[in-house]
């Protein structure tokens, strides 16, 4: 599903913020992604949505290698994403159900469907009542949320969630992780980037650490041993 | 272990809202609502309605010129004073004539009679400019051959020896500032379009960047989520088509208004130097090219300022 | 008991970098690195081109018409056709002047001698118009008493009764169309103006509307930290006046150097018709006000449109 | 310092998000503002920085009743606040350093002591190597250590932090506690709204609960006894 041979990323004339990334997600598997702030999950997780192509190395994603790809395909893979982004990044002149709808859709969904499926995922996520909100009328858990069940709607085949727990108490933290494991029990390869440890130690996941630059594997055991 | 029980996200249960009752849907980029959708269409009507005027202006001006010198090019003009009587003048032309005709460079020669005399000086003399019995001098128009410039060589001369009544008129030196004049408004008129255009796709250049800058978070999360660039651009480019439609509308039926009381005025009365200046059938097939040209212009500008701004983007 | 010990926030350690290193500020709104600031000048520019090409023309149709008008307002012209010698002429004349003078309404009349003759006719006859052997109706103005309009009654009978070879000629007939002509030109010109004026404010409004919403999150966050209305005012309006002020200068040049080889152009021919097109003292005055004005709409327009938004926040 | 009488809060024609909330914060006083998402906290916040005008009831701040004041005093008892927003709001075209100069600027501070000032406040924060970096290249945790930076540089009378960790991980969040701290120390009042149940477990400060609407104080000690 995500493969990184010797990856390295560097913003401009900047230091290398990821430098020599090596590592291989299998399809359906779920993985924490921690380090310290500014350590570079972000960076790391713009790189597996397209957003920034590396310095040097080689991506390969969905077993394609992306440096080979045209734009047409890269909007076509991006379709087969779900991103939640860390600053959220909800359209503001459009509603919490217009917001979510959107990827269906770009895809060509039928209405009837988008309908039932946003209406359901909002519920879920406790925004029944926020159907028609813009998001500058919700508040930040709410938007957070938003931004969730937007990147979870069309069931995506690789879900990227940076810092999806950051405005939400850990009852509805648990809630969204509960979003999350029923993705990838669904076949979705999730990637789940986070400062929770509270959170991360409650789940049997491996965890991908970054420091200096570079990925280190912890595996779920050595995970669950450690911290949580 | 993950915790699980009831807490499990919705699978199949039907939605808590009637389905359908969304499904009006807006537009992913609000364009329509920006500042630009007041502003664009008055200023394109301005612009469109300028165009309009200079262009029917510069034409016009043009084919005053141009009759003025189509009347001069390779063309002289020579006065034969009237005589005592009829008689005498018509001897003076005939020698007037025969001498012409005689020269080298000298294609054809023909009298003005009495009536394009008339009308010419009817602004000034009038109507008893035609009355036969006010002795005027005779014109003889002299076309030149070919290529001949100015005056032949010794014509000017010959005349003045040969026959004392005649005068020979190069028009060049009365009506070559008229001409200059003409050429010069012209000249304006055509700026003034070239500026108009300028001004328009600069307009649009101006507007569909503020508009991306505008939605440029909205537009780098479309791109993000896998919009292809010209779904964005598609948006853009109608937006501006539309709005580029509806003043380029207005400003046609202005300019198209004003024209029409301009030919009016001119109609009403009945001056010899303005029928050249109100619009013919050609100056308004050029008003009609107008508003879709600007549309074709505001689609092409919007769409290329967008493109090249979007492949930016990873 | 919130824990303590070295990670202490700093209080009045010296600083690592040393001061005034960055010192120079940049605004913080940066509004002359908006598109705005490309595009401003450049549409300004060309308003200010068409107003002064638009004022100096509506100004010098005025005095073409005024001069038409003056001209002819409470006169006439009488024709008188020359007789088979210069005394039989002489006796008509005098006829016509003796008949003229004691009518009623009537001010006083002169009789137009050769060389005004002349210049009205020789763009169409040439020189020789000016030649005392070429035979010309006599003509004589005729000045009417103030508040008398058009021919006063009986006397254009009168005159064809007792001296047939006079005409009378009330010129309005044939200058009218050039008169109304001039005038319609002179309000198109005015249109023109008055459109550029407000081109001007629509587009001051929208630019400064867009620069309000491509920084209203900074504007916001101004606010809320305390700045004042008039601070974030002054900043637009400082931005929209320079802006302006650069736009204008160019398009004053332009038009100035447009106007100024018109005028060559006019003088270098002698066409009796086209000095009052030409730039006079007051038109140029005319164009140096227009930058100024410009400036003063752009300054008073953006802070009128900031600051009417700015009163929206809490 | 801040007192709330029978004040009520509703964004136009929505249900009251305030009701009915009664209180009064002493000067120099730190209270944590709890609650779950959506429970009016920013709301609240957005009250006392002058964000938003009570519906109904009467709020008095540094002595005055806000509804009598003009735009001009309302600016300068702005001046005197510093506010961490829950979405940072930094200047996208300034750098950290002039992001964080700004509020000086606004009160005419000399140039030296900006200088001074913010380069030390910034590498407090952990951000010395940032100085010069736009928002834009800033980790969402870097981002979120300028605003606040931004917030205390002016040493503010009054301080008003919205879930101002939730994008760094507990080393550094207990860092920027202490920064808060050291305000509180010097005489600020300060009102921190925050999800964080271990942040606010670890301090002895007491908690004001937004709860359907209303505001209900939890001591210091019932609060370390309870949830602590
Ligand atoms: N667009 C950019 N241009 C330049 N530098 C950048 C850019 N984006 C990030 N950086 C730098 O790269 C480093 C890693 O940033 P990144 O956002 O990936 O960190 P992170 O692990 O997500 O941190 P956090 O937990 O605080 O969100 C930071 O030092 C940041 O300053
Ligand atoms: N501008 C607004 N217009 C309308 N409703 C609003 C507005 N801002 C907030 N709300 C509503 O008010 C309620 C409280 O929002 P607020 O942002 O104060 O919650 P919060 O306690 O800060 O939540 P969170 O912890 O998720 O940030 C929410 O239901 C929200 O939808
Ligand atoms: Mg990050
Ligand atoms: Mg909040």
């Amino acid at each position: 599903m995500v493969r990184l041979d010797d990856v390295a990323l560097r913003y401009g004339q900047g230091p290398e913020v990821l430098s020599g990334v090596t590592s291989h997600l299998e399809p359906g598997s779920f993985h924490f992604l921690v380090g310290q702030s500014g350590a570079g999950k972000s960076s790391f997780l713009r790189l597996l949505n397209l957003g920034q192509r590396p310095t040097r190395g080689r991506l390969m994603l969905f077993g394609r290698d992306v440096a080979r790809l045209g734009r047409e395909d890269r909007a076509l893979m991006r379709r087969r994403m779900g991103v939640v982004f860390q600053d959220f990044r909800l359209i503001g002149h459009l509603t919490a159900f217009e917001n979510v709808a959107l990827p269906l859709h770009l895809v060509g969904e039928r209405p009837g469907a988008i309908d039932s499926k946003v209406s359901e995922l909002l519920s879920w996520v406790g925004l029944a009542d926020c159907l028609d909100a813009l998001p500058a009328t919700l508040s930040g858990g709410q938007q957070q949320r938003v931004a969730i069940a937007r990147a979870v709607v069309g069931r995506p085949s690789l879900l990227l969630a940076d810092e999806p727990t950051g405005n939400v108490d850990d009852r509805i933290a648990m809630r969204l992780m509960f979003l999350f494991e029923e993705m990838h029990r669904n076949g979705t390869t999730v990637v789940v980037a986070t400062h929770n440890e509270t959170l991360v130690g409650r789940f049997q996941h491996p965890r991908l650490r970054l420091e200096g630059g570079t990925l280190r594997l912890v595996p779920a055991e050595a995970a669950a041993d450690g911290t949580a | 272990m993950a915790p699980r029980g009831e807490k499990t996200p919705p699978a199949g249960r039907p939605a808590a809202r009637p389905p359908g009752s969304r499904r009006r849907r807006r537009r992913d980029l609000p364009l329509a609502n920006d500042a630009s959708a007041r502003y664009l269409p008055w200023l394109i009507a301005f612009l469109v309605f300028l165009a309009g005027l200079a262009l029917v202006g510069g034409l016009g001006a043009n084919r005053l010129a141009a009759r003025w010198d189509s009347g001069l090019a390779g063309k002289l003009t020579v006065q034969v004073m009237p005589g005592q009587n009829a008689e005498e003048t018509k001897t003076r032309v005939g020698l007037v004539l025969d001498l012409l005709t005689a020269s080298k460079g000298v294609a054809s020669v023909e009298v003005l009679d009495r009536k394009q005399l008339g009308a010419l000086l009817e602004p000034w003399l009038g109507a008893s400019a035609y009355e036969e019995s006010l002795p005027l001098p005779m014109l003889i128009d002299v076309t030149l051959d070919p290529g001949v410039e100015g005056v032949p060589p010794g014509l000017a001369e010959r005349l003045e020896k040969e026959i004392p009544a005649a005068h020979l008129d190069d028009h060049q030196r009365y009506l070559g500032a008229l001409i200059s004049f003409a050429r010069s408004l012209q000249l304006i008129a055509l700026a003034v379009v070239v500026l108009v255009g300028a001004a328009t796709i600069l307009t649009l250049i101006f507007v569909t960047r503020t508009g991306l800058s505008v939605h440029r978070q909205t537009i780098e999360l479309l791109h993000l989520m896998g919009a292809r660039d010209r779904y964005v651009a598609g948006q853009f480019q109608g937006n501006a088509a539309r709005l580029a439609l509806r003043g380029g509308l207005v400003g046609l039926v202005a300019a198209g208004l004003v024209l029409y009381a301009l030919e009016r005025v001119v109609q009403s009365g009945g001056a010899g130097l303005l029928p050249s200046f109100s619009p013919t059938p050609v100056d308004w097939a050029a008003l009609l090219v107008l508003p879709p040209l600007a549309v074709a212009v505001a689609a092409l500008t919007a769409r290329w300022t967008v493109l090249r701004t979007l492949t930016r983007l990873p």
